[in-house]
């Protein structure tokens, strides 16, 4: 029964990291954004080219492409979003679906199917309390808190974290402030750009690097910003963890296959009874 | 990717160009020279993606050796059109239309996975078209196929016995079973189990996973959980490497049983997954008799080291030497009369041949056939099942495949 | 090459009516359907195991299976939009498509799972010789085309279709109009529903073999494309975007032949790169498509 | 003494047809301007025009000699022009504290932007928000919401100021404040322009009244004659005869 807790606490915590990009994009930029599963999926197989190709350690790949993927998310938005910045959300998240597909099969294009990982030493697990750990759950565990930190400095004591919420709060106040939204759109993405190369890589760690993966955590996703509160990244962190632990412990229950209706039925429920999350504030109508 | 040399580039072409202008004009003239067209449908995407490549060029190099020893029926050529069946039942039945209504086949040929060998069944039958699978569900050859589906694979149902007696041989007395949820895994479970049963072995758990799962660590701790003497896991490459990954990081020790199509899957497993991972995982995978000719020719006729295990390649190999064969016997290339003629020429009574030249010259010279091809002896029962496959039986050691057993079921 | 020409504008045919379906939900409804796979399976399943196991004639399987899509998508119409906006509407519906496809492909007692059903019987099927039959399936796909278009061009133009093209305008302005935006959305929703169970049933008597690996996603990219290329609202361009999207997925095949360089599965990853880019294009380049809506021109919001 | 704020010829609306139909104001330096008119006259989409909320179809819109035509919202801000919106004029999610440091955190090209002290200047103004500097901005009671949204318009010490509608909802202690605090930062050298419904009370403190209807500008005139006008009623209904005397 606690091992099966702990396997929920790290399907959670891999669940935190694009929980956040997602939480951050839709404050800023308003729309659920369906692309963020193969955006892991590319930035995976980004660092896995630096990693096994080239052969630089993975922490060190991981960094390069984490910088590297939040100014290609820049160029994206440029050339997909902003174009339709004014359109409403729908067409934004039709876009963001047709770029999911365009993004899942450069890597399919570029890799194939096959499954492959990343060059580093598996390690048999040691034990705590009866309960198996291996390294990279520990990995996954600290990357992902100090990510949370790290979110949470920037948003609460950093300017740009600030107007961040600000442009998330209300759009046309912080232009008439002097906010350059822009710019800060610009940031938004850099940063969730960082988030999702991060949690692509922790995905392909614990299991295998292969084009559908990341949209396979898409579901899991969704329902872990939502059960937080669209646009409250603390939300977004508490709804992953919860999102990971039922949907594990669920699986004493019902048959494994069908975990995937637990994220479904957490959406639902929602939904009906606290649409706004447990922390995000009620979307107000412009 | 594999690299294409000049020449089969040039032919490639030669045969593209000549797609487009001669489509209209290919269904009129079926008079002499006209090439005889062959549809080969194989997977390369999906997540049968990576065994459809080397199955293409199996009979590429097949026909090739076919045309230059003079082609079949009066030196007319055979003519390949190869399509990706992207692992899916739709695609491959709007390609098996294609192949018959554009390019006129009269045979179908590779159909790798079950889903597409399914859809393009009734198909192949309503057209009395030949339609040769590679796949292992059972449900392909039941039922009235008039004689137009052949498989050139082990049924589902054998893999599970030839696995069970293993498993039995091994001495394991409890194990647990995991599969992904695929027609031809849940035969192999089934039998396994009702082996085990029968064999007083006790099975601890079984389950069934999903394809493409964001994790597999509640099926692993389920199965793995209860520490049983070996796991038997089904399924394919993508996700038995997550559950090793999961399994060796879980310090689960239970000794692990698998397919080669996923413990293999041509070196791409050991290469994901580490060899200290890999170690001691058994595989078993219907493979052809390496000691038999047959496979020995395929083996130069591919250009390959004499060691190298060829899975699925002989199978397409097979199948374009039958095609061949039983047309050059019934002397037309309709399927209506040469899908008669594989049995007599595959099983014979005649004179045993592993080369198709050979049979060739032989069927034009009136002399009765008993033809063994690459992948197996080709003995056929008259629903299209084929007998004589056994399976290879390998362990990981050190990062290497080494070979244990050939077993027959 | 005819007859292979009759099966492909076969299958445009009911592609073209569940463009029309998720046209006549967003499109005129402005509700998105990211479901669209799931719900196209129920709709081919229910269809089948009515026949199949229920013993029901072509004829009432699929007015069955129209039921039971346009059922399920009341109910997710009514649990979703009496809360929130079309946010989490896109979200839910995803949900929803992937848990339709989990439970075809893990209830084999009743969809026999990765099996896939077979001998799915086709109207007439026994009457018409097989030779022919291409032609009366292409007839009758034509004609549940055409009767489609009909049907949603009459509800486009009654006071219904009114009241649809007021709440795609702004929720904020429909909401005002009080308690029946509900009903009307969670109609529209379920009606759309009725025309995907319809979509479904046709392809279930061309295929004849269904499995769950016929739901991909790439389903709901074919739909969106074709709505988009043939501009929202306007029926008769959800058609041409239907076929526009339809010859280019088949035409693709043959470029295969003409450009031998490309390993046949770069080109499978090519061809939904092109896809991906092309719905991408559309939206930003030509928002209204090809086609003018018939009478009014409407700015989207 | 010269104009600060001149508006020239100025067209604006949302979809087809325009709601400013051709205005011309002029602010001169360090005066209150009130603007008063039926709803609907176009008063709040002059001021979003102004802001950059809107763009403007004709006309142009001057401040100290430099077009703000084609300069975005923030570009406005960092030129001299603040705005304070009739609703929804605060970041409710952030608090007091965070409200009134964001706009100074974005003067990049203003020597203001050092240190993130609050001037006491303004603590002076508004003495009611260091006690609440660190509650939510949305938990905040009207009156002081709008004394916020002041505050956070006067951080970026701009030159001219607009307030739509500052007195709307409140109770009358804080009306009298609101006004009071704009006589004051006028008194310190900002120009306002001002949208007020109740014209009587925001007349007291004006120099100059402007009245407008549907988009015109029916009337400017000094706002202790306009106090005078005994049918301010008609006149504040927009079919004003043109009597007044010109400023």
């Amino acid at each position: 029964m606690l091992q099966t807790a702990f396997n929920g606490l790290v399907t959670g915590i891999i669940v935190t990291l694009p929980a956040l990009a997602v939480t951050l994009l839709f404050g800023v930029l308003k729309f659920p954004n369906f692309a963020v599963g193969s955006m892991m999926t590319l930035a995976a197989y980004l660092v896995f080219a630096l990693n096994v190709q080239l052969g630089w350690p993975l922490v060190i790949s991981t960094a390069v492409v984490a910088v590297a993927f939040g100014g290609l998310l820049i160029a994206i938005d440029y050339v997909t979003f902003k174009p339709l910045r004014e359109r409403g959300s729908i067409t934004l998240m039709v876009a963001s679906l047709g770029l999911g597909f365009v993004l899942e099969n450069i890597a399919r294009l570029a890799y194939g199917n096959t499954a492959r990982s990343f060059a580093i030493e598996l390690a048999r697990p040691f034990r705590f309390l009866d309960i198996r750990m291996n390294r990279e759950q520990m990995i996954t565990i600290v990357v992902s808190t100090l990510a949370m930190l790290a979110m949470y400095f920037l948003l609460t004591r950093m300017p740009i974290g600030r107007a961040m919420r600000a442009v998330a709060d209300n759009p046309a106040l912080a232009l008439v402030r002097g906010i350059e939204s822009p710019r800060i759109i610009r940031w938004t993405w850099f940063i969730a750009g960082m988030l999702l190369a991060v949690g692509g890589v922790l995905i392909g760690m614990d299991r295998a690097l292969e084009p559908p993966m990341g949209s396979s955590y898409l579901v899991a996703v969704f329902a872990a910003a939502i059960l937080g509160g669209l646009g409250s990244p603390l939300g977004a962190f508490i709804g992953a963890l919860v999102i990971g632990i039922v949907s594990e412990l669920a699986t004493l229950v019902i048959p494994p296959n069908y975990r995937i209706g637990i994220p479904l039925c957490v959406i639902a429920l929602i939904l009906i009874f606290r649409p706004q999350g447990l922390f995000g504030q009620p979307y107000i109508r412009k | 990717m594999k690299k294409l040399t000049r020449r089969k580039v040039l032919k490639r072409l030669g045969a593209a160009a000549a797609l487009p202008i001669a489509a209209p004009f290919l269904n009129l003239a079926h008079a002499q020279g006209a090439s005889i067209p062959i549809g080969v449908a194989l997977p390369f995407t999906g997540n049968a993606g990576a065994y459809g490549p080397d199955m293409a060029e199996a009979a590429k190099r097949t026909a090739a050796k076919i045309n230059s020893a003079g082609g079949i029926l009066g030196g007319r050529k055979l003519e390949l059109f190869i399509e990706d069946s992207e692992s899916s039942a739709s695609v491959a039945a709007n390609l098996s239309q294609k192949f018959i209504n554009v390019h006129k086949c009269q045979a179908l040929v590779g159909y790798w996975g079950t889903p597409e060998g399914m859809s393009s069944r009734p198909i192949a039958v309503q057209n009395k078209v030949v339609l040769m699978v590679s796949s292992a569900a059972n449900a392909i050859t039941e039922g009235d196929t008039q004689g137009y589906v052949w498989r050139f694979q082990m049924k589902a149902t054998d893999w599970g016995i030839v696995i069970g007696r293993a498993v039995q041989r091994l001495g394991f007395k409890n194990i647990g079973i995991m599969g992904l949820q695929n027609a031809f895994v849940l035969p192999i479970m089934k039998t396994v189990e009702d082996q085990m049963k029968t064999a007083g072995r006790t099975v601890t758990g079984s389950l069934i996973y999903n394809p493409e799962q964001p994790s597999y660590r509640a099926e692993v701790e389920r199965i793995f959980g209860k520490k049983p003497e070996a796991v038997c896991c089904f399924g394919l490459l993508p996700d038995f490497v997550s559950i090793m990954k999961e399994v060796y990081r879980g310090g689960f020790d239970s000794k692990v049983i698998a397919l080669s199509i996923m413990a293999d899957a041509e070196g791409k497993f050991i290469e994901a997954v580490g060899p200290q991972v890999a170690e001691g995982i058994r595989h078993f995978q219907p493979m052809p008799d390496t000691s038999a000719p047959g496979y020995k020719k395929f083996l130069k006729l591919m250009g390959a080291p004499d060691d190298r295990v060829y899975l699925f390649p002989p199978n397409t190999h097979d199948q374009i030497a039958v095609v061949a064969m039983a047309m050059e016997k019934a002397k037309s290339p309709m399927a209506v009369d040469w899908s008669k003629q594989i049995i007599p020429v595959c099983n014979g009574p005649g004179q045993n041949i592993d080369d198709v030249v050979d049979a060739l010259k032989l069927i034009r010279a009136g002399k009765p056939v008993n033809f063994s091809g690459a992948g197996s002896t080709c003995d056929f029962t008259p629903n299209g099942d084929q007998l004589g496959r056994g399976m290879g039986h390998w362990i990981i050691q050190g990062g290497k495949n080494v070979f244990v057993e050939y077993a027959k079921p | 090459m005819i007859s292979f020409l009759i099966l492909i504008s076969t299958v445009v045919c009911f592609s073209a009516i569940l463009a029309l379906a998720l046209n006549f939900q967003w499109g005129l409804g402005g509700m998105v359907n990211f479901g669209m796979a799931g719900l196209y399976a129920l709709g081919t399943y229910s269809c089948a195991l009515l026949m199949l196991k229920g013993g029901a004639n072509t004829f009432f399987a699929t007015l069955g299976a129209m039921a039971i899509v346009a059922a399920a998508c009341g109910v997710i119409a009514l649990v979703t939009l009496r809360v929130t906006e079309e946010d989490y509407f896109a979200i839910v519906t995803l949900g929803v498509g992937e848990m339709l496809r989990l439970v075809a492909l893990n209830e084999d007692w009743l969809t026999k799972g990765a099996l896939g059903l077979t001998g799915i019987p086709r109207p007439l099927g026994d009457v018409i010789a097989p030779e022919y039959y291409q032609y009366f399936l292409l007839g009758l796909s034509v004609a549940l085309l055409a009767g489609t278009v009909w049907f949603l061009n009459v509800i486009a133009r009654s006071p219904f279709g009114r009241i649809m093209r007021a709440l795609r305008e702004d929720d904020v302005v429909a909401a005002t109009l009080g308690k029946h935006v509900l009903w009307a959305r969670v109609r529209i929703f379920a009606i759309g529903g009725a025309i995907i169970g319809l979509a479904g049933s046709l392809h279930g008597f061309y295929y004849q073999y269904i499995d769950p690996t016929q739901f991909s996603n790439i389903v709901i990219a074919y739909a969106f494309m074709a709505v988009i290329a043939g501009g929202r609202g306007a029926h008769q361009g959800v058609i041409w975007g239907a076929a526009v999207v339809m010859v280019l997925l088949e035409g693709s095949r043959f470029m295969k032949d003409l450009i031998p360089v490309l390993d046949s599965d770069q080109l499978a990853a090519i061809r939904i790169i092109i896809i991906g880019i092309g719905l991408i294009l559309l939206l930003v380049f030509r928002p209204q498509g090809f086609m003018r809506e018939y009478r009014l021109q409407v700015n989207f919001k | 003494m010269s104009d600060i704020l001149v508006i020239k010829e100025l067209h604006a609306g949302y979809g087809e047809g325009d709601i400013l139909k051709g205005i011309d104001i002029t602010l001169p330096a360090g005066r209150v301007v009130t603007i008063i008119g039926p709803n609907g006259s176009g008063k709040s989409t002059l001021l979003k025009t102004l802001a950059g909320l809107l763009l403007a179809r004709r006309g142009d819109i001057v401040l100290k000699e430099q077009s703000l035509r084609d300069l975005s919202p923030p570009r406005r801000v960092r030129a001299g022009l603040s705005y304070v919106p009739q609703e929804y004029n605060i970041f409710r999610n952030l608090t007091v504290l965070e409200n009134l440091k964001i706009a100074r955190e974005f003067m990049a090209d203003r020597k203001m932007r050092g240190g993130t002290a609050i001037s006491d200047e303004l603590i002076e103004l508004f003495p009611e928000l260091p006690g609440k500097f660190k509650a939510r901005a949305g938990n905040l009671s009207g009156g002081q919401r709008q004394m916020l949204a002041f505050a956070c318009a006067l951080t970026v010490h701009p030159e001219v100021l607009m307030l739509d509608e500052p007195s709307a909802g409140l109770s009358p202690k804080y009306m009298t404040d609101i006004f009071d605090t704009v006589k004051k930062v006028n008194a310190r050298g900002v120009s306002v322009l001002m949208v007020e419904q109740n014209a009587i009370e925001a007349l007291r403190i004006s120099d100059t009244c402007v009245v407008m209807a549907n988009g015109h500008v029916r009337l400017t005139a000094l706002a202790n004659q306009v106090l005078e006008m005994k049918d301010l009623h008609s006149l504040y209904l927009g079919d004003a005869k043109e009597e007044a005397v010109a400023s």
